[in-house]
């Protein structure tokens, strides 16, 4: 993709990531930092690609490795955040 | 599959990660929200075992091991995020935040070592800076949840000349940045590794204790930042929308919780270098405080008018959410006013209190926001402060030396009557005395928590 | 440009767009809709771009009339705007 | 200039663009928004000047007409902008969007005609829907301009067999637009822009007067998509993202200010098709009115304790702001009770109130919105209503039938005494009759509103 694309993508990108949590209340301060933790999980599908292209043992190792790690964040990071905001629940109906 | 397809689909997982954060802000949509991302990310995941990479064909080359490692990692991440107790939360986020950023570093390591000689000046630059800021974010977790889990002391740890080994560290790191950029080469990109795990460790130690939640938000936008660069150089518009929409939304969040605790962001990160080591246990003489029975509290309950209930870690660690709100219950049914003063930081994450009274059911309208309970404290017959300590200390407005100073706290010692429910004399999390334990007003009722309160409940019963 | 980039910026700014003035208060609806009309306004670069590379009396035409009108709606269309928030000035100081 | 260059200055304005929506969101940082916006769109007015598209050098071709045609439009529109009076600012607004849909479309003629046969099949969709929306854009916004100007009726105008003439014009537009995509041709896609102008015209017609500003709202965001399509064919960034985001932000706002006035956006773009012409002057029965004299008026208003001004689109007309303040800084220094309620839609555009009393110097604490101060007529001794009738008609919440049904009113009834200050029994904007004016508790005070007020003022003076 052109490097433009990029920066634009990138600048635009910014301004959602800092609009939509700027209202938000302290109370959710900790699961949405949990929530935004699980979401740069998302690194799992960079672990897989490079994985499939691993040619040596060492690259092979480290993006078995890097695929373990960014599973463990992504999927606990949503489970964990499930869990705080269930406690929630109770009193939200 | 084709490209466009691929393409389109890790868009509606970047629109997902979008939507989850804006329901995570919201208290009604936040549980939604966070469905939403974990939709997104499977969606997200799924979709690379259909799209064969330029020069690979499906199904994925090393699938075995692909799989086996998901599932290794499923097993380990989903007992963890099962089973943590509410306490040690804010260790575990940092965790998983830890090893996000050490998989982003490892996957630049690896695509680094399989591009080559052909990689663009620009994918270097990207992959150094994935490799240093992965690290530090990995290394840094890792001191973090130490700290948390208090297998190391949560007080900063400074040492002779520290500023200068950090800065010295963080200038080898980047004379090796620019060093891989230049000369290329496995070696020089394994150093860089090294010494950004160094610099993590570095850089985290001096932060005190109750500023290490600023210090993981951070982290957590700094491993966005790595996701981000790593779709730079994977061709993944996915990887940089969720990257930097972390990146983005933890930068914000790190500044609200800076704010909440009355903590500039710089002086959190900085700060540490040049404060000098607190005396725990203040100055060890012997003062004398007024203790209490559990009847001398109930009586004292049971003829106020209006009691504010201000909890903190030590209601977490006693699990006492519910005898709490057992009391609380009781001094409503007896027509006192009771409300509970949620501090931002109490406990040990923001929010912590919310949820730990939400899983207690305590109705929503009873919380009261620190800016909300302050100014009605002088109308306060009775503050009951149950595990609480840092956040009702006057001292982070009197002494400017301590290190909650600037802090906003419960006003507290407007109330008529304090009593404070913990299991002895020791300071809590920051380390430092509290003068209001030996106020002429402040009663002292030593125990657990849940057992105290389970007394205090019965002899209100008695009544 | 991709298209994938040019689908993928668009999406965004939909999204900065919906969250920047999702918490106007009713006070200010006719200036943003004025501030809004104005940007559009910038449709006078995409008039000049085509006037330069006008080939025909009638492209040209068509391109000088559209420079015309871009101009009117950009330039009025801020001092509009201004015009209507300077009222606003006295309260706010 | 390089093309990273102008692509980054591109870049630039764009977010000086967002930056400007998001300050125009908020009181406080409206007006510097707008300035924001004014820059970013002067620096990418600049930059074009400096950037040689490729097949071309600079200075730029038909450079003279080019700037030429610029200082005919500055000529029109600064003076427009600058003259205006308060109550034509709505047209003015409408005008501005539909030139600027104007100009989009013929950008994207140009352009197709420069093309020719070397267009692709995206670049020529997305100028068949320029060129559509541009124009409808265009004639639809000289319609609605027309109707606020008062120059045609602001009703809605039914004709018979009405939404079938309208859905054929619009089967014609997309059966021509399709021709276009296939044929390619000067011819057809001229047709298509008559089409489409008469499709705005028939389109915005129906739309009842006090719909208008909803319609203007709804054009303006059309006109924002049609630049982004425009951005697509002349592979400009810049253009794809300022129409973009006034694309996104117009449909709130139009979604926002439908809200406002209690109508369903579905309603108001396709309600009217059902619509009966209404009777203007409802059953033109004589019925008996109570009217007073200013002094009337006075001696009510010296007695009351609290006392809700009411000011609507006559205020505005009478350039009454001013006397108004002036009656209620009486009123309050005699230890009255006063507050201006401000219902969202009073006057022609939204705000249109709020603005007007600012440049009163009317201090924002007396501005209540609806929602605050309905709860508050029963305790009310007066609402004195000036030049207002839509926006207090119990018919928008009694009569299913009528064209204002639905919006939510400033529930004046619930006063104990009305006052009215207008010229005549004429119905206000939405053409149908006021029963609160024969309500026994209502007063008239016919006259000019400045002309009645300062002989209210006077009055109260002497009292
Ligand atoms: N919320 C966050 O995000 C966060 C994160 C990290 C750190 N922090 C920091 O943590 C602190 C929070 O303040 P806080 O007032 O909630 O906690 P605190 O200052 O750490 O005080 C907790 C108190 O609870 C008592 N306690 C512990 N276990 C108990 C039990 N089982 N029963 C009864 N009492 C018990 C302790 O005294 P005894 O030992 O005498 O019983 C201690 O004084 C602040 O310094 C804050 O900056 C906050
Ligand atoms: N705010 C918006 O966005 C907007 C835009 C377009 C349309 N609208 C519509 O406009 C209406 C607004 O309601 P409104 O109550 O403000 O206005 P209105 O219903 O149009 O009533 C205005 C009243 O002012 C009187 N008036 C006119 N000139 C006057 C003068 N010089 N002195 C004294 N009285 C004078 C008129 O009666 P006489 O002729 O008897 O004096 C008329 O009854 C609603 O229907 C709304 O939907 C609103």
């Amino acid at each position: 993709m052109e490097p433009m694309a990029i920066v634009s993508i990138f600048v635009l990108a910014v301004f959602v990531g800092f609009e939509v949590v700027s209202k938000v209340s302290s109370t959710l301060h900790t699961p949405l930092m949990s929530g935004a933790n699980a979401i740069h999980g998302v690194i799992l599908v960079g672990a897989i690609i490079v994985a499939d292209h691993s040619s040596t043992n060492l690259e092979l190792g480290l993006a078995v490795a890097a695929i373990v790690l960014a599973t463990i964040n992504m999927v606990g990071g949503f489970v964990v955040t499930d869990r705080m905001l269930e406690m929630f629940k109770g009193n939200k109906k | 599959m084709s490209r466009t397809l691929y393409d389109l689909v890790g868009l509606a997982a970047g629109v997902a990660f979008i939507l989850a954060l804006k329901g995570l802000s919201h208290p009604k949509t936040a549980r939604r929200g966070n469905l939403i991302g974990a939709f997104g990310a499977t969606l997200a995941t799924l979709v690379v075992f259909f799209y064969a990479n330029p020069g690979s064909s499906l199904p994925l080359n090393n699938l075995g091991w692909i799989l086996g490692a998901m599932v290794v990692g499923l097993a380990i991440g989903v007992p963890a995020a099962r089973k943590v107790q509410m306490t040690q939360m804010p260790q575990l986020v940092a965790l998983f935040n830890g090893v996000g950023g050490g998989a982003a570093a490892l996957v630049a390591i690896v695509e680094y070592l399989h591009l080559g000689p052909k990689a663009t000046t620009a994918e270097v630059i990207f992959t150094v800076f994935t490799v240093i800021v992965g690290c530090v974010s990995f290394s840094g977790s890792v001191i973090t949840f130490l700290k948390l889990q208090e297998l190391m002391t949560t007080r900063p740890v400074i040492f002779p000349a520290g500023r200068f080994i950090i800065a010295a560290t963080l200038v080898s790191v980047l004379g090796v940045g620019v060093w891989v950029v230049s000369a290329l080469g496995t070696t020089p990109l394994l150093v860089l590794a090294a010494l950004s795990l160094l610099f993590g460790v570095l850089f985290v130690l001096p932060v005190g204790g109750a500023d290490v939640p600023i210090v993981i938000s951070l982290l957590n936008a700094f491993t966005g930042l790595t996701v981000a660069a790593s779709g730079y150089v994977l061709d993944s518009v996915l990887l940089i929308i969720a990257g930097t929409l972390v990146g983005a939304s933890g930068t914000i969040l790190t500044r609200k919780m800076a704010e909440a605790m009355g903590r500039s962001l710089f002086g959190t990160l900085f700060g540490a270098f040049t404060a000098k080591p607190q005396d725990a246990a203040g100055s060890g003489e012997e003062r004398p405080v007024r203790s209490g029975s559990p009847d001398d509290v109930a009586i004292l309950l049971n003829y106020a008018r209006r009691v504010v209930i201000v909890p903190g870690f030590g209601l977490a660690v006693a699990q006492a959410q519910h005898t709490v709100r057992e009391l609380a219950d009781m001094m409503i049914a007896k027509g006192i006013d009771v409300a509970y003063g949620i501090h931002p930081v109490a406990g040990r994450m923001p929010g912590h209190m919310n949820v730990l009274l939400a899983e207690a059911n305590v109705p929503y309208e009873q919380l009261a926001e620190m800016d909300e309970v302050n100014p009605t404290f002088g109308q306060t017959d009775v503050a009951i402060v149950i595990g609480a300590n840092d956040v009702v200390n006057p001292a982070a407005q009197t002494s400017p030396g301590c290190p909650i100073y600037g802090m906003p706290i419960l006003e507290v010692n407007n109330a008529a009557n304090i009593i404070f429910l913990k299991r002895s004399m020791r300071p809590g999390f920051a380390g430092i005395e509290n003068e209001l334990l030996y106020d002429p007003k402040t009663m002292l009722l030593f125990g657990d928590a849940k057992a105290s309160l389970t007394k205090v409940v019965s002899a209100l019963k008695a009544l």
